[in-house]
């Protein structure tokens, strides 16, 4: 909020300056520059193919670009991961979940990994919130596969990061698990804070909404 | 830092008591293995006892090689190694810490169990005690190299031998030593010598392989 | 100063300059190959005399040791460079490990076989565990391994960077094979069969040892550079300036 | 060699080491050759690769014209 | 039907040519283990040759079993185990001919490359063509033994470990007999009763083992 | 269209009988009894973790139903195993392609299983139309999620079955692949197939469609 009385010199959170990306042959986008700024909620867009997985990968610091750099809060993600990764969470395509371990169990070793402790009773508010009420002490494996998603969406909500990058995160949910996720979203932007999500299935959010799209994969070679 | 370590380590090991016969399964397989060698070399007690020493390191070893993929597979394929790599910590401690609890279930019960081993295959009994002391020494270093492997080829499916391509040479001076040395102990000669070696070996594992197996991790899993 | 070797180095290694170069270097390193090959092999099969130990077989000799050295050279040339490409990324240093590989891996299974070779007469054995002759096996394998990798991840720069971090890991086994000999000695008394007594060697002997070395390291940087270039131009395949290259071709 | 006077024979029959000694010469040659073959093969195989490359998107471009 | 098998059988194979390096591991990681033993033992000729069917015969089942996970697990997991199970050809063909597939790209390779190991580890000449029959025989039945293994354990996961606690001991009468078989060639004797216990093994395996592991597909894979 | 005729004595394409499954104590549905004539598409509805991924393999006979019998053309299923299977398809949550063969291969390999052959341009053709053209000599783990669900698809086209059973065929596809699944669902009904799938997306079929609803799980101890 105080920075937004001198705007002129506001550091967007997290910025993109010329990104390439090319796999096996074809150019799937360059020069892709953009910027999010605190309370912002970012859409990627693009057909299947279009990169937009590789996309979201990259402005992790999971995969290097072929060219140009992210920028979290002006500065190069590699030079202040720690901070960056502190305060940034991704959710991508896999499950991230052990079939041998409990709700419970699974979401404090993904707590643990950002060296985050959260007391039983918040969690189990969180487990109610996403649906799995009363599945906390069910081991993984034994979980529909939309049911391993609402953990995911548990830890998110657990984790309390500043920026979201969500890859698909209505894979699997039902229409009531699209509804939670929609308001998740808004209470998150609410907070202050900020995503990047992408989705092939129409999200309903009543706020602003900026959108990057992708071209279509294959038709440039480089 | 100190607690990223371990509730990690924590993690892992109770994934692995979960499944309970997992965890007796590496040991399971060195005294299977072992035990395949008098069936198949005609049982005599000389015989036996001039290879025990060679068959129980060589057992070891590949028992630790085909428990390695667990280190970071499965992690990699459920997208978890992805969060890891995503972790405010620094990479290589969570990678010591993961390597740790692959020793504390793999390397350390070989070491608890080579005696009676030992014992069935005529090992003397003044040679006992190297034979544990250069497997304490020697596992670990197994595991910390074995880490490198494994985190090189992580993203290979279909990985296993190939694992054991790049991993098996660079086990190879372990090997020798460790079952040098009982063979000389055997013999009621001093192992010093080998045991020094061991010790260097795993002093250097230990500062190296964790960095070398971090930085591999963040090439090989970009996919 | 620094900031202008820099450029100059970034420069020349760009792998559109290294091909224009190494188009007109390797026949400067491939002549003078073949002219020391053809001299070397001429005082060793004619000029040096026989030794009075091992008669004949000796002359193995020169083409023994020339390839074992190459077999150690090539993995240290490998790694170096494989270490430059990762932490300087210089794409060329990959391409240059990349392509030493198979000639490495070459010159090792030759040191291997013209050993046993030799020690069938020498020690009535094609084979023997020595600890030099493993860890002579073990370099191959090495070798082996690093192909593998490097053609087992499908993405070139992964492939290029896990398959390097391999080789430098590997280098360890350099020094084993170098001093193993007198390792293994102080392990195993009297179980070597590998000692091999040199009498100071006559000099008609040394000097074509040496002129076939040298050739075998001309050899190697004829060929590696030969191999560089393939290899740059199916990476740079969708660069402009290779597709004009290859449409004169 | 010194001295008496060189004979073919003599010289192939290398004081009857003649199987391991010119086995590990003719390795030897054969590897040399093999290492001077492979590469020039393997520009062969590039540069049609590269070209079919081109043809490819020559291809491609022109239907995305059309 | 023979359409169906071969068809699959090609698919297999296509697959791991596809990865030509994979081709060559289990053979690789064969000779590795198999020249761990010198390295580990003090090695002189005598004790080498006394060893050798024995180190030769564990180093192939060892590598068998390494190798077997690639019989379904991938396509346990990736799901085309369920497009097989729905295929309407009879499920035994299909593991008939994956256990075709995996023989000639694991087994076969090994019985070709044994001469050579044999030579290195002393084998007297006249006891390699057993050796080579031996493994002829044998490790066809390796091959369709473990399938039943693998079946058994295709839905544990990390279930590396489990497998082998499981199909080691079905490996053990093979192991005998071909060991003993060379172990008795080596010494100028007949090796007939040895040889004909072999194939009546296999014949029994061929007839039986892929039955089996229709069965256990069946009953494992319903997640 | 003849059997139309004496509806009376019309042998549904499958049948369910009394179905009912367990799952770690949970019962998941009981007596679930319903039919499904040639020509109809039917969608099992059902929040997460109601048991619709069970009840599909169940129905396809790789999964054991703890109770009751499901009938193909009025013959218990496992008895008429062969004429059933050449004649249905399933296609589930897991992707069925091998990263290691190229699009190509890997149709080629799947209607092996079913010992289907396609000429070559079929198979383009099929390609084309779900949106791979060009893909074909690709490696399949070159390829993004979505484009791997249209392999799937093009399998499933080709495959020429008459009942499909799908288990959220909708994954990872983006609009245009939606839509395409859509298509391809009338025109199999207008050739007189049947389908049976699920999805928490909304498809709209301008076409009769029945369907089958799931209770909450976990709602009912057992
Ligand atoms: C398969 C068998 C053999 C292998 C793998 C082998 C390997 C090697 C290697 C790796 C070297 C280079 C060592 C270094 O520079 O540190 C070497 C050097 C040498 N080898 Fe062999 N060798 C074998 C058999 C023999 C035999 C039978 C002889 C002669 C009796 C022999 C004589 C020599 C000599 C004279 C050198 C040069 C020594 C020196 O540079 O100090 N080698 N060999
Ligand atoms: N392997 C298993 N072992 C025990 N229980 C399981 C197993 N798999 C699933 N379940 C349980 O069975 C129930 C139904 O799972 P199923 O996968 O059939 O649901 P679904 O309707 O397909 O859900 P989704 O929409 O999330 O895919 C779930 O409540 C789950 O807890
Ligand atoms: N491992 C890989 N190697 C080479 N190319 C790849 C690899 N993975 C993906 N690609 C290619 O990169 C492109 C983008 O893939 P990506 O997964 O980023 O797409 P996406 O936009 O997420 O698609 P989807 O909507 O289907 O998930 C695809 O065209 C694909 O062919
Ligand atoms: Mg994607
Ligand atoms: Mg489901």
């Amino acid at each position: 909020m105080m920075v937004e009385a001198d705007s002129a010199h506001t550091i967007p959170l997290l910025e993109t300056r010329q990104l390439e990306c090319v796999r096996d042959d074809r150019l799937l986008f360059s020069d892709l520059s953009f910027t999010l700024t605190e309370g912002e909620i970012l859409q990627i867009e693009g057909a299947n193919g279009s990169g937009k997985t590789s996309l979201l990968r990259i402005l992790c610091g999971l995969r290097l670009a072929d060219a140009g750099q992210v920028l979290w809060r002006g500065e190069e993600v590699s030079v202040v991961r720690e901070d960056y990764y502190a305060n940034m969470i991704y959710i991508g395509h896999l499950p991230c979940i052990k079939g041998d371990l409990t709700t419970l169990e699974n979401i404090r070793a993904l707590l643990d990994t950002r060296s985050q402790l959260a007391p039983l009773d918040e969690i189990e508010q969180v487990l109610a919130l996403v649906g799995l009420a009363g599945f906390d002490d069910v081991t993984s494996k034994a979980l529909s596969s939309g049911q391993r998603r609402r953990i995911l969406l548990a830890f998110l909500l657990l984790a309390k990061a500043r920026l979201w990058i969500l890859d698909e995160p209505l894979t699997a949910l039902d229409v009531e698990g699209v509804a939670l996720v929609e308001t998740m979203l808004l209470e998150h932007r609410l907070a202050g804070g900020s995503a990047i999500f992408t989705t092939h299935h129409g999200m309903q959010l009543p706020c602003a909404m900026s959108t990057v799209t992708l071209g279509r994969a294959g038709n440039q070679p480089c | 830092m100190l607690k990223a370590f371990s509730h990690l380590l924590a993690r892992d090991l109770r994934l692995a008591f979960r499944s309970r016969h997992e965890l007796a399964n590496p040991l399971i397989f060195f005294v299977l293995v072992v035990s395949l060698f008098p069936l198949a070399v005609a049982p005599s007690a000389e015989l036996l006892q001039v290879m025990a020493p060679g068959v129980i390191w060589v057992s070891a070893l590949l028992s630790v090689l085909l428990s390695l993929d667990r280190l970071f597979k499965q992690d990699y394929e459920d997208g978890s190694l992805d969060q890891l790599m995503l972790s405010p910590n620094p990479l290589v401690i969570l990678v010591l810490a993961k390597v740790c609890a692959h020793w504390l279930l793999t390397g350390l019960p070989l070491v608890l169990v080579a005696p009676l081993l030992g014992m069935f295959l005529y090992v003397p009994d003044e040679a006992i005690g190297v034979l544990m002391l250069s497997l304490l020494l020697g596992t670990p270093v197994l595991s910390l190299v074995g880490a490198i492997g494994v985190s090189l080829t992580v993203a290979v499916n279909r990985g296993g031998v190939l694992l054991s391509l790049i991993v098996l040479p660079l086990y190879i001076p372990v090997l020798i030593f460790g079952a040098n040395a009982v063979d000389v102990a055997s013999d009621g000669l001093s192992v010093r010598g080998q045991l020094l070696f061991l010790g260097a070996v795993l002093a250097l594992a230990l500062s190296l392989a964790p960095l070398a197996t971090a930085v591999a991790l963040r090439i090989t899993a970009s996919r | 100063m620094i900031k202008k070797i820099w450029a100059w180095i970034q420069r020349f290694s760009s792998p559109k300059h290294f091909y224009a170069i190494s188009g007109k270097l390797i026949p400067w390193f491939a002549v003078p190959a073949f002219l020391l090959g053809i001299y070397g092999l001429y005082m060793g099969l004619f000029v040096a005399p026989t030794d009075y130990q091992q008669g004949e077989s000796y002359r193995i000799i020169f083409i023994h040791v020339p390839a074992a050295w190459m077999s150690m050279f090539i993995y240290i040339v490998m790694a170096i460079s494989a270490a430059i490409g990762l932490i300087w990324q210089i794409k060329l240093a990959d391409m240059i490990a990349a392509a030493s590989a198979p000639i490495g891996a070459w010159f090792t299974f030759l040191a291997l076989v013209t050993g046993s070779l030799w020690g069938k007469p020498m020690w009535g054995a094609y084979w023997v565990w020595d600890a030099r002759l493993t860890s002579e096996l073990i370099l191959l394998f090495l070798y082996f391994g690093y192909m593998a990798l490097q053609s087992s991840i499908e993405d070139q720069r992964t492939a290029d960077k896990a398959s390097g971090l391999l080789v430098i890991v590997g280098v360890v086994n350099i020094p084993i094979i170098h001093y193993s000999v007198e390792w293994w000695n102080t392990l195993h008394q009297g179980a070597t069969v590998a000692k091999f007594d040199k009498p100071s060697m006559h000099i008609d002997m040394l000097i074509p040892l040496l002129v076939m070395a040298l050739a075998a390291k001309l050899f190697y940087a004829a060929i590696v550079l030969m191999r560089a270039r393939n290899e740059v131009l199916y990476r740079e395949r969708n660069r402009q300036w290779v597709r004009d290259l290859v449409k004169k071709l | 060699m010194n001295g008496s006077e060189f004979s073919w024979s003599e010289f192939f029959h290398m004081g009857g080491y003649a199987v391991f000694v010119w086995s590990s010469y003719g390795l030897a040659l054969g590897i040399v050759l093999v290492n001077i073959v492979s590469p020039l093969i393997e520009r062969k195989r590039v540069v049609k690769r590269v070209k079919r490359a081109i043809a490819r998107d020559r291809h491609a471009s022109q239907a995305n014209n059309s």
